[in-house]
């Protein structure tokens, strides 16, 4: 039996952008929760944490409103932009990077917050920005940190499925992701296909993960010796 | 000069107090803080650098206001010219010994002074190691000339030698004291090593439960001048025979013949004991 | 326990007074779980622990039969008619060829691998000659109940879906209809099967539920919804 | 319209024992990993992250075939115990144990590596056994991560949506949860319970992990002040 | 009697060394470890407590063979009869004082001795805080009495009194000698304070770079004599200018002319003092 490929291509572009569009966003993000000593903060991470917990039916239920061009929003953006999300790969994109945000934001956040103060306060008392006390002294310092929110987020957006199921439509090539052709295939009892996909997936998330543990511990190791 | 003013709470372990300290400093002094642990020692030096806040309080460095509560006025830590050895050092791991000077110069052209300084603290062979992989008293060094980048006119050091050997206890005075008097800046030091405060500063300022309770020149505050010439001690009456009296001294024991002195002694009397310096005979430890 | 009834998405309303007009009669509960008929299929393979299946065509049953796990060769309860269901401002009136018109962005079908309704739908576009043309605004529902949802939520502007769907919910008001020319697809035969699993008290009942759906009472309700004998 | 509250009596039960189950499970795995030099670490790390990026389906369909009775481990249990695990909520309690697994271990293990090594150390200089020092000294120091991994394991578990379309079907009181519910009323059409359930679900996810974040604040004052 | 005799690899900065140290200290023997920052201190101290294991060695304890790797014996470290005072003290913080005291005992049912032991070192008003709450001193109390709830053959310090203030230091070794003689343990400490070695030791470990170099006494060691008549003190040399020597001696500073004796002093060094018991002068304090 000859397996179409497309499925997983589509998904590892669902995922490569995803993870570049949570670095821009995720990092930021983490960077002001892990100073922020409001009392909002505590709010901010239980939304920001919701879709760890959140089942996706729920957020699929309200994406699909959301995005709907009967009502408010997607009725904006399909007047304004003739922009519609659902059954699009920018409606996946932006449901995955809601859905892997706690990947990103939760490693860099802990990572920040892990590194002694007086790091950030040395840079300080050198003259440097905040700006420049980030980029320079912060984020390098935090490299096995990042690596796990980029790899988490990556291999999270991999195993995106209910939102999908709900949002995107099975269009081939456009959202039908390798989850959802798995779920498909083994609802038709297409046993050998699914197997193929599925046995992909489970060796790439396998090596990624693997790869962040032997290199976390690499990283760690780097620094204590 | 340097006027300090400030007024913090302070969470201390029997309920909470508070860091009252009022002092002035003259230009270019080398000033000693010293006092019980938790005195709210590295607090004040962290205000001083802008890293806390104090609820009041005004400091003034060379005729500039750093921060003053009441005219709302609050220098941004960047723009104070001081440089900090924190406790831990805080070097950054990502970066080598040069990269860390390298970092802290205000410009990049002048890397000769990074030279020289390395050169200085006899580092120039670890200039492109890690932090990680340096000795503690190496890193130190490296906080050291890191925080002499900017050439600051306030220098503050947060117990920069405890925990140290002897040998390079007295290197890193040695070094400190020829920085100190070739940059004409001001130090103020955190120790609690009495004979290291008498070496090294010319003021002292003693805190207690951030109270100032003391300040002025080491002289003054220790009583060195009192008499320098004499050798006072306190020690203990252990027993007394028909012979002699022991005596505890500073944790060894002496023995000495009963005299009219003695006579109404018990054990368990306190005793001065003095001893004129000539009486004295001396020996170098090796 | 109550009688398990396995029933394809695009006989869920039909099946629901089904069950409640039954429930009147014979004072028997029945649980619906609703789904693609291939779905159901599969679950039932997998071992699922229904007692009936109405299908929404005649080939799953008979693919359960011919792995005895049927206790019975399936029956044709009904057949169902597809129909075109759009958005209250689009016009679906010239039945497919309407389809081309711009407005219409999104059109859903369902999973034809695994909803009857589906395979008849692209039966009926290729039929048309408009497969190639319209593919690029067709997007795909899991079964005729997904369908359903996205014409609903407004995400798609038409949907291809059952008779029964739409005779249920425009009496609510919910946008327009037009019938698919019967000549475009292979009738909808359904059919349903008592099930292996089905054991004891909820066998007896499963097969009171299956004459049931031959009776009369059962047919007209099976009429009011769209289907035909 | 009446809803009907047993999918959500029904999630919360099968949270309820996933947790405790995870409780018993996680901890021990937890302190083995916490304190392994095995150069298998890595290994075991990988596997245990595996559900959190493996996609349901993937993990669905490797489950179906396990459980399936027509094969393997299914035939056997089905045979010697006539226990079906597809379909039913046992298999949901397993299923779940498998897919929480990580939100378990992971803040438990990182709370036990975040301790000072001397704690362990000084106890074993007390003369106390690895057992007493897990028990009295070790866990009752890292009550914020044990928490956390309570927590996340039951919200998560609430969330569960992918697994159980998959292997637990549809079936009223058996295996219909709340996600799978919403998914289903939204599919028949009935927006409004679909609102209630998705409603219910939020503001119970976003209450449990707003407690955490709040707590894990006051047990850190705690500690500090 | 305790018997050391281990080998170790070090990772060391300057690349790997062998921690490598043959000792033999006397039964209750009160035994410094000494020398340089990364010298193998608290690594050998690890290994007898059992917490490192070395590639090689043999250890006994009073005739008991904790250690013997050709013989195939490790004793776990809940069976080796010690006390082990860490430099973070390693108190529970789960535990209040007197909880964290009651684990180690143990005998569960003789209290007496916590509050006994609470009185002596006069933490009785804080049996019921939480570590946390406690100051740095207030904590390495609780750590030490902990550390003799089981009245262990061998007690381990590491560096248990720097970076504390000289009244606090003063106190701890105080009691610490009192604790040694009433319980007639073998103490074994980390100090790299030589006035603190002498005063409390009387056997003494030098090691460098892994290598024990020096063992003994420490009158021995640092050419120390005993002599009732004679009392002996040990003091840092402040300054040395072109008239005198500053020297400072328990809490006081003295100055003596220059001589050929003290030609070679610098700041920093440590002297040795004596003075003929005839040459001092008593007054009772009232
Ligand atoms: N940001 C803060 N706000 C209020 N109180 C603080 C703050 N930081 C520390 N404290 C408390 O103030 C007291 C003084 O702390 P500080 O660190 O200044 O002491 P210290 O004199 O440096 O002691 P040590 O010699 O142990 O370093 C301590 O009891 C501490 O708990
Ligand atoms: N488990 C270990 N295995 C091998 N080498 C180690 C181990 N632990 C520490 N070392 C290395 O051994 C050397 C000695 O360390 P140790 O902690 O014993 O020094 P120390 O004499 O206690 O120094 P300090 O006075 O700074 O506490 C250090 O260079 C350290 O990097
Ligand atoms: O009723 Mo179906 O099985 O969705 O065509
Ligand atoms: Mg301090
Ligand atoms: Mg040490």
């Amino acid at each position: 039996m000859l397996t179409d490929y497309q499925p997983l291509w589509l998904t590892l572009k669902l995922a490569l952008i995803t993870t570049v569009c949570l670095l821009a966003i995720g990092i930021p993000v983490a960077a002001i929760l892990a100073q922020s000593k409001s009392k909002f903060k505590p709010f901010a991470e239980a939304i920001i944490s919701l879709p760890l917990v959140l089942p996706p039916s729920v957020l699929g239920f309200y994406l699909l409103l959301a995005f709907s061009p009967n009502y408010g929003l997607g009725k904006i953006l399909e007047a304004t932009f003739n922009l519609r999300l659902v059954f699009s790969f920018t409606g996946l994109v932006i449901s995955s990077i809601i859905y892997s945000l706690p990947f990103m934001v939760h490693p860099v956040q802990a990572g920040l917050e892990a590194l002694p103060g007086s790091l950030r306060d040395a840079s300080h008392t050198l003259g440097k920005s905040d700006i420049t006390t980030f980029f320079r002294v912060l984020l390098p310092n935090i490299k096995p940190a990042l690596l796990s929110g980029i790899v988490l987020t990556f291999a999270h957006t991999l195993g995106e499925f209910g939102l999908v199921l709900m949002i995107g439509g099975n269009i081939p090539g456009v959202t039908r992701v390798a989850s959802i052709a798995i779920y498909d295939e083994v609802e038709a009892l297409n046993f050998n296909t699914a197997h193929v996909y599925a046995a992909i997936l489970l060796v790439v998330s396998f090596s990624i993960l693997l790869t962040v543990y032997l290199t976390n511990k690499r990283l760690f190791k780097q620094v204590v010796a | 000069m340097i006027k300090i003013s400030v007024r913090k709470k302070l969470h201390l372990a029997h309920g909470s107090s508070m860091l009252s300290v009022d002092a002035e400093l003259p230009a270019q002094a080398f000033t000693a803080l010293y006092g019980p642990s938790g005195a709210g020692k590295t607090t004040l030096l962290k205000i001083i650098a802008g890293l806390l806040q104090p609820e009041e309080g005004i400091i003034e460095v060379n005729g500039e206001t750093w921060l003053n509560t009441h005219r709302k006025i609050n220098m941004p830590i960047q723009k104070r010219s001081i440089g900090f050895v924190f406790q831990d050092f805080a070097l950054f791991p990502n970066m080598t010994v040069r990269e860390n000077l390298l970092y802290a110069l205000p410009n990049r052209k002048q890397t000769d002074v990074i030279e020289s300084l390395l050169t200085k603290v006899h580092l120039k062979n670890l200039a492109n190691r890690k932090p990680d992989t340096l000795s503690s008293g190496q890193k130190q060094r490296v906080a050291l000339i890191r925080a002499l980048m900017r050439k600051p006119q306030l220098l503050l050091l947060d117990e920069p030698l405890s925990a140290l050997d002897d040998a390079m206890r007295q290197h890193l005075q040695q070094e400190l004291t020829s920085f100190y008097q070739e940059y004409g800046m001001n130090v103020l030091i955190v120790s609690h090593h009495l004979p290291e405060i008498i070496k090294l500063s010319n003021q002292v300022l003693q805190l207690e439960g951030g109270q100032l309770i003391k300040a002025g020149t080491p002289d003054m505050l220790f009583n060195l001048e009192q008499n320098p010439d004499q050798l006072q001690l306190i020690g203990e009456v252990l027993s007394v025979d028909e012979q002699q009296v022991k005596l505890w001294v500073e944790h060894s024991m002496i023995s000495i013949p009963l005299s009219d002195n003695t006579a109404l002694w018990k054990a368990g009397d306190k005793v001065t004991i003095a001893c004129h310096t000539r009486d004295l005979r001396f020996k170098k430890l090796s | 326990q109550k009688l398990q009834v396995a029933v394809a998405a695009n006989a869920q309303f039909v099946a629901k007074m089904l069950v409640k007009e039954f429930k009147k009669e014979t004072g028997i509960k029945a649980d619906l779980i609703v789904g693609a008929s291939g779905k159901l299929t599969t679950q039932i393979e997998q071992g699922a622990p229904f007692d009936i299946f109405l299908s929404a065509d005649t080939k799953y049953p008979d693919e359960l039969y011919a792995k005895k796990l049927t206790l019975n060769k399936p029956k044709i309860y009904a057949y169902g008619s597809l129909v075109m269901w759009s958005k209250k401002n689009i016009s679906v009136a010239k039945g497919i060829r309407s389809l081309t018109n711009p407005a219409i962005q999104k059109i859903a079908v369902a999973n034809p691998t695994l909803a009857p309704y589906g395979e008849a739908t692209m039966q009926a576009l290729k039929a048309t000659g408009l497969a190639t043309t319209l593919q690029p605004k067709l997007v795909f529902g899991e079964s005729i109940a997904q369908v359903n949802e996205y014409l609903l939520s407004g995400n798609v502007d038409v949907a291809f879906t059952a008779k029964s769907v739409v005779l249920d919910m425009t009496q609510k008001n919910k946008g327009n209809w037009k019938e698919v020319d019967a000549r475009l697809y292979k009738p909808i035969a359904q059919g349903v099967a008592i099930l292996k699993n089905s054991t004891g008290k909820n066998l007896v009942h499963a097969q009171r539920f299956y004459k049931f759906l031959f009776s009369r009472e059962a047919r007209s309700i099976f009429t009011i919804y769209g289907y035909k004998f």
